[in-house]
């Protein structure tokens, strides 16, 4: 059994990181695209799920030393932070702001207020599935 | 401050993520969520004061026109539904912290109050018939946590029932949501309400009216789609079944009330009448069950469902008498529950039992407590002064003025099988022959009686003090009445 | 002066009362309660000189003025006369109960509190001229009289008497609420007095009988009328000062005050004078019978209570009859509103004289059974002679003050047939025979109450205590009543014209504009010819027949059945309300949630499939349709037979792994509908959701053994076809009304230009309604917080292991 | 299509209710699942099924599916998504307490007399 897991933790581990890059450019792409941070928050925690099956719960959160609630928490904030931010400019809450920009090399780019919200949506979708996924894993 | 609306929502909403982040800190978690709802019943009030003197509230977010982005609206009726709903909750997590345990405490109870708060204030602002579902589920989803938390064996049996008729009726929302849409082909409330108006209610239209009607009257236990409410409300721990049976059904009435003044209101002889029949069987439903059981929870609990009830006759009836006093009824009601809860808890706490035939005396060793039920039980029953007679008085006039003779002259003789089921109390528990109590500790007896005590003082309070409360509660009426205002106040100009 | 505050002096006294309970032990707390009624009646005593003249005061304060609610203290005659009978009495009964309640046993604070309330209460119902304070002091009076009856809260009988007198005068009260809604609608305003002046009006309206049927039902209830008198002979557990007070005094005489009061709105209307002399005729003749039966000393007073009071009903009822009769004709039937105040003044007096007398025979002998009394008047000299007062006057016999208004309801009753409007004079002679009849029963009874007490033979064995005298201060009160029976007696028109002319002109302001104007004079003597002497003289002789030989037809009683009672409906109401609707509601509130689902699913289908036919909202339009497909058959084809491989499934393994297949026969829906975002997310999910079915269902492997293929069910079958065919039947129709055009096309002109986006679907999940998307986040988050909690926190194990630790 | 679509999910909902109704605490689960897919094709099919692309803006495209009923949809999934989570593991922790998934064995006493 050990050899063996020896080859699928390492497949895991690059499996695991194209997952994660994959969900990143799922999230990034959702404004134009379909996409967006709840699919790739779906899509990275499929990935942590990978590494869970490939190593045991222990050695995921020593490499993942992450609180999932607290993840959750941070995620709100952010999404809540994005929309609260035009409370400041007496406009209506959750007006965005945006800004188009051409770089080289990517084009024709904006950067949007809506991404932050979306990274908070990212994040708390990462923070349930895992939290999920843990609680019941670490039940017996 | 254009958003000053949003802030009974997102206060209570920011502070539950913030408490998020230390569950096991007990004296942060019982501050910071005291400190939150005080702070949301002090922007609540100004943003009642705000729309005495400005009239409705509205704000599209996002900067979009209106029907577009999604609309929230604070009328007189919304706000007051908002700051009862805060006044509770200050009550209800008050009364926990010496009676829910540290251990629920550590699990998110706190945030689970709060995020419940954040999505009953959302349901009651919200301008946008989807976004109330989103709301509905807020608030659903918390209630799910708060109700199932501690895991005991009955709460664990009854949430399962409880979620299972909840999933329901968030599906059967969403299909009457996207009827809806289908007919009318928007979303924002106004804007329905307009739409309706210009096509004049088709047959189709008084369909969605029935569904909505079964939607919301599975959450506010109308008749007859209650049978799911007594037995779940009556699983978990006492401040959750005050917060429970003070706010939830309330929401689905609100909807009920909205809906069926801002958009179904070109049918009436079929729809309202519907309603009213409806109501008045909702009414002896409750009746029957509140006389059946000898246990204080149920009886206080089948008594929800007869508020339910009189409040929705009330709305039925269509005339501005009638739906001042559903107003004054309906915050009367969540007023007197929460604190009639609280009472019974601390009845349960000193008898070990909810069952009535086990107590006996208790006047004898606690007076205070006695009088404050009786206060209270007399309230329910709306004996003037107290709180709940204006509202009765009201929506019998108003019956009356709509013709409904019999119907009015019902809710009236309904009065007396509320006292009855009160009293029953009052005489089983208080009067008797003394039986052997848990001795409570004097602090302990004194933490959980003294914010039911308050609680009760606001009631009375209520109905004494109803004369500085009418200029509200007609306002709110008014909306009600002739909900143009409201329109406009959305969509402006017009 | 402001009278209106007045009627809050007692209530406001009862705050101070418990203070000084605690704080002043040496002295009877009655003593301070004492000061309370003999300065109001003082008070009120400055009045009666306005009152004579027919001038009244009137005074008020605003309670809800924005919805015209506020209290207004009207003083005319009628009210004065029941104030001053509250305060006095009242200062009577207060004294009274200084030597009838132990100070050391008795928690005597809340007596007095309650007193006090009751007082107030009492006050404010014969004040208030605004129909919504009187609906207020009414319900007041309930619940006073609730927790006096229940002051002995330890006994059953105190608690089922209690509760038993308050859901009937509460039952009332409702009612009366409901008529005086009615009335205020029908006229536009509280007052009653506006209401008078307008009442010829309010004769015409459809609502009129409706009002009058209700306010009768409040006073019915509250004057022990038949058949709601039955919660009064319950009430005779309170203490015995409450009983002279409340239940025969005061508080039951509140009915007959509404009735007095309204007589003026409602005396045009036949039912109204029907109604109020049958029920009060037949009260009357009720209550004198069963007396007859009790064998209780309060009992035997409270059907006396219920009988007299039937006999001053029946007399208002036919002084409404000279509002058709006018004042003209000199008709006798304007005797009659006269003779009743008259009798409920004079009853007030030997009554409460009664009571105090039953009370201290109960006291000095521990016991009310007239079974074990007798031989009394040796031993309680003075009492006997009170007793024989208050009896005699009850029984009708000169020098004493019931004799008077005896025969002037004697007279009333006579000229009844004369009446020749509502089939009265066929059936009217009915009237003074039922009169005369209960006279007789009446007589009786008083004999019946005062010789069995104290003549005979004395029966030391049976009594718990060893009989003597009572205290000198607890005879002070019954005999100054009976000081008054006997002294009206000798100046009827000096009362008259203070008291009683005052109260008449209030209730007939249709014939008289001030009481100067009555021209009534009460005198002992009508001559030989008069018919009232002969019935009289009639009464004594039977009823001393009666009497003589009511051993013998007394145990007839016993004969009555069971059954045959109005106790055994209240019984049987209250027995329905417990028991019946718990054996009533157990039917369908069985716990099984199926039943439950079944009774919703049942009613939401019938609901909306009849709104559909009833509405004729059905419809199917081929119109805007999208083409069919062949592979999107298939694709319906996969789900169809996913969904039915999840119901015929024998393992549940099977059936989590087709509900996969629907789902992503779902996501496939969602690619070829033009919505990529959604397939995505439904893929993502619905591999997820199975991942968490399989990892629940993994952890159970002991429940496995035991599946089965679920068994058909024609029931849930049927039900579930019914939802089903809503939802489509619905969708189609919805679909088919496509009656305006949807809002969407503003998000496709404005996404690139005003919400820099290019994915629709996004945008609007991040921007034009990311409050949604914010909210449903949170819903997730919450779903994650309850996970953790349900797995975490586990009390029922901690319970279990508590307990096993105690053991 | 949206007519035969109208049949489909009345079919969704019927089999779901039917679940709902069975005694298996995992058969009701799964039909609360089977609940949620119909709610969802209904909202899409609502909105009409026509519209020849996708809701993301192209160059030279006019006839987009209607986009927002995708929105309400894809929040009402993540929602569902949510309690079909919570109401797993309440099961799952029933079975650990109240040892059945027989709802007719979770009945609970209505009297407490």
């Amino acid at each position: 059994m050990k050899t063996n897991d020896v080859i699928l933790q390492t497949t895991t581990k690059v499996i695991f990181f194209i997952i994660i890059l994959f969900s990143i450019h799922i999230f990034f792409a959702g404004h134009y695209a379909p996409g967006g941070g709840f699919v790739g928050g779906l899509l990275t925690s499929s990935g942590i799920v990978l590494l869970l099956l490939a190593f045991d719960l222990k050695t995921v959160s020593t490499m993942l030393p992450i609180n999932y609630t607290v993840m959750v928490a941070i995620g709100l904030l952010i999404a809540l932070g994005t929309a609260a931010g035009s409370i400041f400019f007496n406009v209506p809450f959750f007006t965005h702001a945006f800004e188009y920009f051409t770089l080289p090399l990517l084009g024709k780019q904006s950067l949007h207020t809506a991404a932050l919200f979306d990274a908070g949506v990212y994040l708390v979708v990462v923070g349930v599935t895992m939290t999920i996924i843990q609680s019941i894993g670490e039940d017996e | 401050m254009i958003n000053l609306l949003l802030f009974p929502i997102l206060l209570p909403f920011f502070f539950a993520m913030i408490l998020l982040l230390f569950p096991k800190k007990l004296f942060l978690q019982r501050t910071i969520s005291i400190v939150a709802l005080a702070l949301t019943a002090v922007f609540t009030i100004i943003l009642m004061l705000k729309v005495k003197s400005d009239g409705i509230q509205a704000i599209t977010l996002g900067s979009w026109p209106a029907p577009f982005g999604i609309s929230m609206v604070s009328d007189m009726l919304s706000v007051l539904l908002v700051l009862s709903s805060t006044i509770i909750a200050i009550f209800v997590v008050w009364y926990s912290f010496s009676s829910i345990g540290k251990e629920r405490e550590s699990f998110f109870y706190y945030p689970g109050i709060l995020f419940m708060l954040t999505g009953v204030n959302g349901a009651f602002t919200t301008g946008d018939i989807f976004n109330m579902f989103v709301f509905f589920e807020v608030l659903l989803m918390s209630s799910y946590l708060l109700i199932v938390l501690g895991g005991e064996k009955v709460q664990l049996r009854e949430s399962i029932k409880y979620i299972l008729v909840n999933v329901i009726s968030s599906a059967l929302f969403v299909i009457t949501v996207a009827y809806l849409y289908s007919v009318v082909g928007t979303l924002n409330m106004a804007d329905i309400s307009v739409k309706i108006a210009q096509i004049d209610q088709p047959g189709i239209i008084t369909v969605i009216a029935v569904l909505f009607l079964v939607v919301f009257g599975l959450k506010g236990a109308i008749f007859p789609l209650f049978f799911w409410l007594p037995s779940s409300y009556a699983a978990p721990p006492i401040p959750v079944l005050a917060l429970f049976g003070a706010l939830l059904t309330k929401v689905g009435v609100y909807a009920i009330m909205r809906t069926y003044t801002l958009f179904f209101t070109l049918d009436q002889g079929f729809t309202h009448e519907l309603l009213m029949v409806l109501s008045i069987l909702t009414i002896v439903a409750g009746c029957i069950g509140a006389l059946a059981y000898f246990d204080v929870k149920k009886i206080i609990i089948y008594n929800i469902i007869i508020a339910v009830g009189v409040i929705l006759f009330g709305a039925s009836q269509m005339t501005e008498t009638a739906l001042m006093g559903s107003v004054f009824y309906l915050i009367h009601d969540i007023l007197i529950k929460g604190a009639l809860f609280l009472l019974i808890g601390v009845i349960i706490a000193i008898t070990g039992t909810s069952n009535l035939r086990k107590m006996g005396g208790l006047i004898k060793t606690y007076p205070m407590l006695g009088w404050t039920y009786l206060i209270a039980a007399f309230g329910l029953a709306g004996i003037p002064p107290l709180s709940g007679f204006v509202g009765k008085l009201l929506i019998v006039q108003g019956g009356f003025e709509a013709g409904n003779l019999w119907g009015s002259i019902f809710i009236l003789a309904s009065s007396l099988v509320v006292l009855l089921s009160v009293m029953r109390i009052f005489i089983y528990a208080f009067w008797g022959e003394p039986v052997q109590v848990i001795k409570l500790d004097s602090i302990q007896y004194r933490n959980l009686f003294t914010p039911a005590a308050i609680l009760v003082g606001f009631s009375v309070i209520y109905g004494v003090g109803s004369e500085w409360l009418v200029p509200y509660m007609s306002d709110a009426a008014e909306v009600l009445y002739n909900p143009s205002t409201y329109i406009k106040a959305v969509l402006g100009g017009a | 002066m402001s009278f209106v505050y007045f009627i809050f002096i007692p209530m406001i006294a009862a705050l101070l009362i418990p203070f000084l309970y605690k704080k002043v032990c040496g002295i009877h707390t009655g003593w301070f309660v004492l000061v309370i009624p003999v300065v109001l009646f003082g008070l009120y005593t400055t009045l009666l000189s306005n009152v004579q003249h027919g001038e009244s005061v009137t005074s008020s304060f605003e309670w809800i003025p924005s919805l015209n609610i506020s209290f207004v203290s009207y003083i005319d005659g009628l009210s004065l006369l029941f104030s001053l009978l509250i305060t006095g009495i009242g200062a009577l009964v207060v004294l009274y109960s200084i030597y009838y309640l132990d100070k050391t046993r008795e928690q005597l604070h809340n007596f007095y509190v309650y007193l006090m309330l009751f007082m107030t209460a009492m006050l404010g119902v014969v004040q208030s001229d605004h129909l919504i304070s009187l609906y207020f002091f009414w319900e007041l009076t309930s619940i006073s009289s609730f927790l006096l009856i229940g002051y002995w809260y330890k006994r059953d009988r105190s608690r089922f008497g209690a509760l038993k007198s308050m859901m009937i005068t509460v039952f009332g009260g409702l009612m009366m609420l409901g008529g005086f809604v009615l009335l205020s609608i029908m006229g536009d305003t509280y007052s009653i007095r506006e209401l008078i002046a307008i009442a010829p009006e309010l004769a015409n309206h459809e609502w009129f009988v409706w009002s009058l049927i209700l306010v009768l039902l409040g006073a019915f209830t509250k004057s022990a009328q038949f058949p709601f008198y039955i919660w009064l002979p319950d009430a005779m557990e309170a203490p015995t000062p409450v009983s002279a007070y409340l239940h025969s005094a005061t508080m039951v005489k509140a009915g007959l005050y509404l009735v007095a009061r309204f007589t003026p709105i409602f005396a045009s209307s036949e039912w109204w004078i029907w109604l109020v002399t049958g029920i009060g005729l037949l009260t009357l003749f009720w209550g004198s019978f069963f007396a007859l039966k009790q064998t209780d000393l309060k009992g035997i007073l409270a059907f006396s209570t219920v009988s007299q009071l039937g006999l001053i009903m029946s007399l208002l009822g036919a002084g409404a009859i000279s509002f058709h009769t006018g004042i003209e004709d000199n008709s006798i039937f304007k005797y009659a509103a006269f003779a009743a105040i008259f009798h409920l003044v004079n009853h007030a007096t030997f009554k409460g004289c009664l009571f105090m007398i039953a009370g201290i025979i109960d006291h000095e002998t521990g016991t009310r059974d007239i079974r074990k009394l007798g031989g009394l008047m040796s031993i309680m000299p003075i009492t006997f002679t009170i007793a024989m007062i208050g009896s005699f006057s009850m029984a009708g016999l000169p020098p004493f003050n019931g004799f008077l208004s005896k025969e002037m309801f004697l007279t009333g009753m006579l000229s009844i047939p004369d009446f020749d409007f509502f089939a009265f004079d066929t059936w009217g002679i009915l009237f003074p025979i039922i009169a005369w009849i209960a006279s007789v029963f009446t007589f009786v009874y008083s004999f019946y109450f005062v010789f069995r007490t104290f003549t005979g033979t004395y029966k030391p064995d049976f009594l718990p205590k060893k009989a003597h005298e009572a205290p000198f201060g607890m005879l002070i009160s019954p005999a100054i009543l009976g000081l008054l029976v006997v002294a009206i007696f000798f100046i009827p028109n000096i009362i008259a014209d203070i008291l009683i002319k005052p109260a008449v002109a209030a209730i007939q302001p249709y014939l008289y504009s001030s009481p100067e104007e009555i021209d009534i004079h009460v005198s002992a003597w009508h001559g030989w010819a008069s018919p009232e002497l002969w019935m009289t003289i009639g009464i004594i002789v039977i009823g001393f027949l009666l009497y003589w030989t009511l051993s013998k037809w007394q145990p007839m009683f016993e004969k009555i059945p069971k059954w045959f009672s109005l106790n055994r409906i209240y019984d049987k109401l209250m027995d329905l309300s417990e028991t019946g609707t718990h054996r009533f509601s157990s039917l369908y509130m069985t716990g099984y949630m199926r039943s439950y689902l079944i009774y919703m699913f049942t009613a939401i289908v019938v609901l909306t499939i009849s709104t559909v036919f009833i509405k004729d909202a059905f419809d199917i339009s081929f119109a805007m349709l999208a083409p069919i497909h062949l592979y999107e058959l298939v694709i319906v084809l996969v789900l169809v037979a996913g969904t039915i491989t999840v119901l015929t499934a024998k393992s549940r393994l099977t059936s989590i792994i087709a509900l996969g297949s629907v789902g992503y026969s779902v996501a496939l829906f969602f690619v070829i509908f033009n919505a990529p975002d959604l397939a995505l997310t439904q893929l993502v999910i619905e591999t997820v959701s199975v991942a968490l079915f399989l990892l629940a269902f993994y952890h159970l492997p002991k429940l496995n053994r035991h599946e089965n293929r679920m068994k058909f069910r024609l029931g849930n079958a049927l039900v579930a076809f019914g939802v089903g065919a809503m939802v489509t039947i619905v969708a189609l129709s919805a679909h088919s009304n496509k009656l305006v055009r949807s809002i969407s096309s503003y998000y496709e002109d404005t996404v690139y230009s005003e919400a820099g986006g290019g994915n629709i679907v996004n945008v609007i999940l991040v921007d034009y309604r990311g409050f949604d998307t914010l909210f449903e986040i949170t819903v997730l988050a919450l779903a994650s917080l309850g996970i953790i909690g349900m797995i975490k926190l586990r009390l029922s194990k901690k319970k279990e292991v508590n307990r096993n630790e105690n053991k | 299509m949206e007519i035969v679509m109208c049949f489909v999910i009345g079919f969704l909902f019927m089999a779901a209710v039917y679940l709902m109704l069975s005694k298996s605490l995992l058969r009701i689960i799964i039909g609360t699942g089977l609940l949620s897919h119909g709610a969802h094709l209904l909202i899409l099919t609502m909105g009409g099924l026509g519209g020849s692309s996708p809701p993301v803006v192209a160059p030279g495209v006019t006839d987009y599916a209607d986009p927002l009923p995708q929105a309400l949809i894809l929040t009402a999934i993540v929602i569902s998504f949510g309690v079909t989570a919570f109401f797993l593991v309440l099961a799952y922790r029933s079975y650990q307490e109240l040892e059945t998934d027989n709802m007719n064995l979770m009945r609970g006493t209505e009297d407490h007399d």
